[in-house]
């Protein structure tokens, strides 16, 4: 397994959820996002640290000396943020995908056992919150369907090979959530590409640029 | 009224006065006032140190910030419910801070320029908080008291994290030692003024000393933190921007200049840097959740409804 | 009837076709089809340029680039005043291609990763276009014919700029080098399918050959593409990503090897990696714009009324 | 006169106005947006040029190599976009300014006899839509309004010491086009500074960022 595109995903993840910081919908939402914002992040700093250790890098020459050609997440998670229907499908999506990952990673793997019981949290608050939406009201119905129908895509290229296999057991989690949700699966079509090799959205430089300014204007500078 | 009298009697025995007790009403009034500014005050906070979560300089720095502006989300969360003993509903307090007829601690109507200033934030802004708040921890009224234990416990943390940022800056590159001098710069004057007025203007302070929710005057907790910065300030390598700062050994205190109270008064008022665009950003987030309040608090009345059947 | 006669006695004497003259039907919807088809790829085209106007690495490269993409909307604009002299208005254009009805280059949906894309665009994609275009400039319809030499020659303005750009970078640091060439493998296929289908399978071509639309096959003006794009790649130092590029005596062209016709079908079909982001680009900024449309008008309106009284 | 704070003021114009690319509300307007971003961006360069030359800085070093606390511009120009009649009124107002301050260094500034003329295209413009805007449909109206009273707390910055002198003449060129365009001049209260003295809104270290991300990452090099 490659430690740099779990790591990337987790650090985008991390920047998107953060982005949220004082926007949520209520105050509990945004304790919650910025507790999934730091699990994701402290997974990534274990994941980026690993990764460095082999190339005689830290995990912040990793995270913001790199441009986003070199950066090997999905393109799931540096799509923007949109409205909370948009970040909570995301979520469950990543998080079902992180939880299936990661367990067949662990318990060898002692980054991955931790980063389990987290993505387990994650997936049952994303799973709470798309129920709601999807089984709410009238406009929170639209807006989650219309977030399912949008990311929906992008969901394929979390299981290119070597991980098809994985496939089957992601859709056993998602596809019931979805249903209960009262939110029609949509068909497989468009399946948009590139994040694992580098070619990723327009999305993840500007989301780069912001992250890195500060590091990059003072170079070899301790924080 | 003898619910009065045994008020009366648990204040002076520096007793808790509990939701349940008798008290009057404008004590009431006074605490709801007070815990809800304080609850807004967290809230309103978490914009400017948030406004830097997405560039901190280190992942490390990043994760501290972003648990640090969470502590702020989650002292809001047990102030309000601080307040929701007094008989009032968290949401009635969210708007009348909407509606802008309830405040926040001014000191967020500043904007944050640079790094350095999350720094700067921690060491002297909740250096100031902690001043002021570790007597409420011996507050009268017991729900306010206690959340404000909790609430002092971390902002040490948090001020200690500000501190460290200063400190690595100030021993850094120049570039970086000049931003923690001109944060610092910034900030000084803004943090004393969050003590408020000067003592001879300060309203309700006496009413609030006799119910002890204020243990010390206004004035008397701004020179212990002034006292409580200057050795810091020489530890940090940094200079506290006030040629007349010196040890006053009569005193046994320091002389300082004051801060400009007419710029506290204009901030107060709405017409600090920032006052608009801290409300306009409440305000926005507050419109943009609405359709997701109403999705759960209708889907939870589906749930349980079906119960029901 | 006489027009018939008079028109293809037009065609055939390589003379203009002009908008009061009769034409077949089919022949005015390819024009529009087509004239629209490349009014909406000029306006598409803005954004993935416009992508990296607030990014140009210099001041200079910042205005190149932000007149250039300006260029692209003043192109978009005598396109579609061109097809208007076809009984078409602009707005209904807009709305097809908003409906997805009409279709754009597909070229514009793949992404701008890096500076170095808005030189291999310039280069290559603006390059495509010029092949294609130039011989638009002789097209039997007068208003296509004329908007095309003025489209023609601000293209090839544009090529060389980016042009510049590349050589520049291949000629800099080796992050830069590097850069450069990362964009043109990722361009050139693309740029290569921007001729259309292998002339076995296009369709539409025949007629529009009889009508003097069109002058060249597909095949042709790629094969011309292609060996007009070597020797200027071996001055930019950059290697052309095709292992099987050489020159072949006989034929006295370059063989090349064919771009992916199944991607770009699927891209012309929707699914390449920006169509869903162009579109929603598109739709926002038309959306948004409405109440300003509508002020205008009515203003206009109130101005017209008082004049009458 | 310091070229500094009106290069600041028309780079940083010009950046805002260039966001408008391919999303003004027509074609036209996407055309004329440009000009003007294009014209703001020619006279910041030639003015940065000139300051930069008494420095021995380049106008890319001045524009791309300075943070924001060492920036100049007024706020006003730093402000977020918002919508149409946000962009339109702080035209308005900064062109007014522009147009008498240039008038006032020309014509022995050369630099500043060019800009005056196009300055005066600017107002020209912006009155247009003010106009427009201000006496065209309901909606407008009160965007318009409300961009009014968002933005002329900001244009007491424009005229601080020693250009008091110059309110008067924007007064007389400004109010008339409120008052046609049926918009009320708001009173005089709210003063925000600090942008002549490098101390700035939140905004502008973040449209920094984005403006100087590429040229940073890589020092020293030539494009």
């Amino acid at each position: 397994m490659n430690d740099l595109a779990l790591a990337d995903d987790a650090l985008i993840a991390a920047q998107r959820l953060a982005e949220w910081c004082s926007r949520g919908p209520e105050l509990e939402e945004d304790i919650a996002l910025a507790n999934i914002a730091l699990d994701q992040l402290g997974t990534a700093r274990l994941l980026l640290t690993r990764a460095g250790a082999e190339l005689g890098r830290t995990e912040d020459d990793l995270a913001y000396l790199r441009t986003d050609r070199e950066f090997r997440n999905c393109l799931l998670v540096e799509l923007p943020n949109g409205d909370f229907a948009v970040t909570m499908v995301k979520l469950l999506f990543l998080s079902a995908y992180q939880k299936l990952l990661y367990e067949t990673l662990a318990p060898e793997d002692d980054i991955a056992a931790k980063a389990v019981k987290e993505s387990a949290y994650h997936l049952d608050h994303a799973t709470l919150w798309v129920l709601r939406l999807g089984d709410g009201t009238e406009e929170s119905h639209r807006r989650a369907q219309q977030a399912v129908d949008d990311l929906w895509p992008y969901t394929h290229e979390l299981f290119e090979p070597p991980f098809e296999a994985l496939r089957e057991g992601w859709s056993v989690t998602v596809e019931p959530v979805l249903a209960e949700a009262t939110l029609a699966r949509p068909e497989d079509r468009w399946r948009p590409t590139g994040g694992r090799a580098g070619v990723h959205t327009e999305h993840l430089s500007r989301l780069l640029a912001e992250m890195q300014v500060l590091h990059r204007a003072h170079p070899g500078a301790t924080w | 009224p003898s619910g009065a009298l045994h008020f009366d009697d648990l204040v002076a025995a520096e007793q808790k006065i509990e939701p349940r007790d008798w008290m009057p009403d404008a004590y009431r009034k006074t605490l709801i006032r007070q815990i809800a500014q304080h609850a807004h005050s967290e809230i309103i906070g978490m914009q400017p140190e948030g406004n830097w979560i997405s560039r901190a300089p280190t992942l490390k720095r990043k994760a501290i910030l972003l648990a640090k502006v969470q502590d702020e989300a989650g002292h809001g969360l047990y102030l309000y419910a601080a307040a929701e003993t007094l008989g009032v509903s968290r949401e009635e307090l969210v708007n009348l801070l909407l509606e802008g007829r309830q405040k926040y601690s001014s000191i967020f109507n500043y904007p944050t320029l640079t790094w350095a200033d999350i720094g700067a934030i921690g060491w002297l802004v909740d250096g100031a908080a902690i001043v002021n708040q570790v007597p409420l921890c011996r507050c009268s009224y017991g729900p306010y008291a206690r959340a404000m234990i909790r609430v002092c416990k971390e902002e040490s943390f948090h001020q200690r994290q500000g501190y460290e940022i200063l400190y690595t800056l100030s021993h850094g590159t120049p570039e970086q030692k000049a931003m923690a001098q001109d944060a610092v710069d910034r900030w000084w004057y803004p943090s004393l003024a969050m003590f408020g007025p000067p003592d001879g203007d300060s309203t309700h302070s006496e009413q609030s000393m006799a119910w002890k929710i204020k243990r010390f005057s206004n004035d008397d907790l701004r020179q212990k933190f002034v006292d409580m910065c200057v050795p810091q300030a020489e530890i940090l390598d940094l200079r506290i921007p006030d040629p007349d700062l010196r040890w006053n050994k009569e005193r046994g205190v320091h002389d300082y200049t004051q801060p400009d109270y007419a710029e506290l008064m204009r901030v107060i008022k709405g017409d600090g840097p920032c006052n608009r665009q801290r409300m306009e950003h409440r305000r926005s987030a507050h419109e943009d959740g609405a359709w997701v309040r109403e999705a759960a608090a209708a889907y939870a009345q589906k749930k349980a409804d079906a119960k029901k059947k």
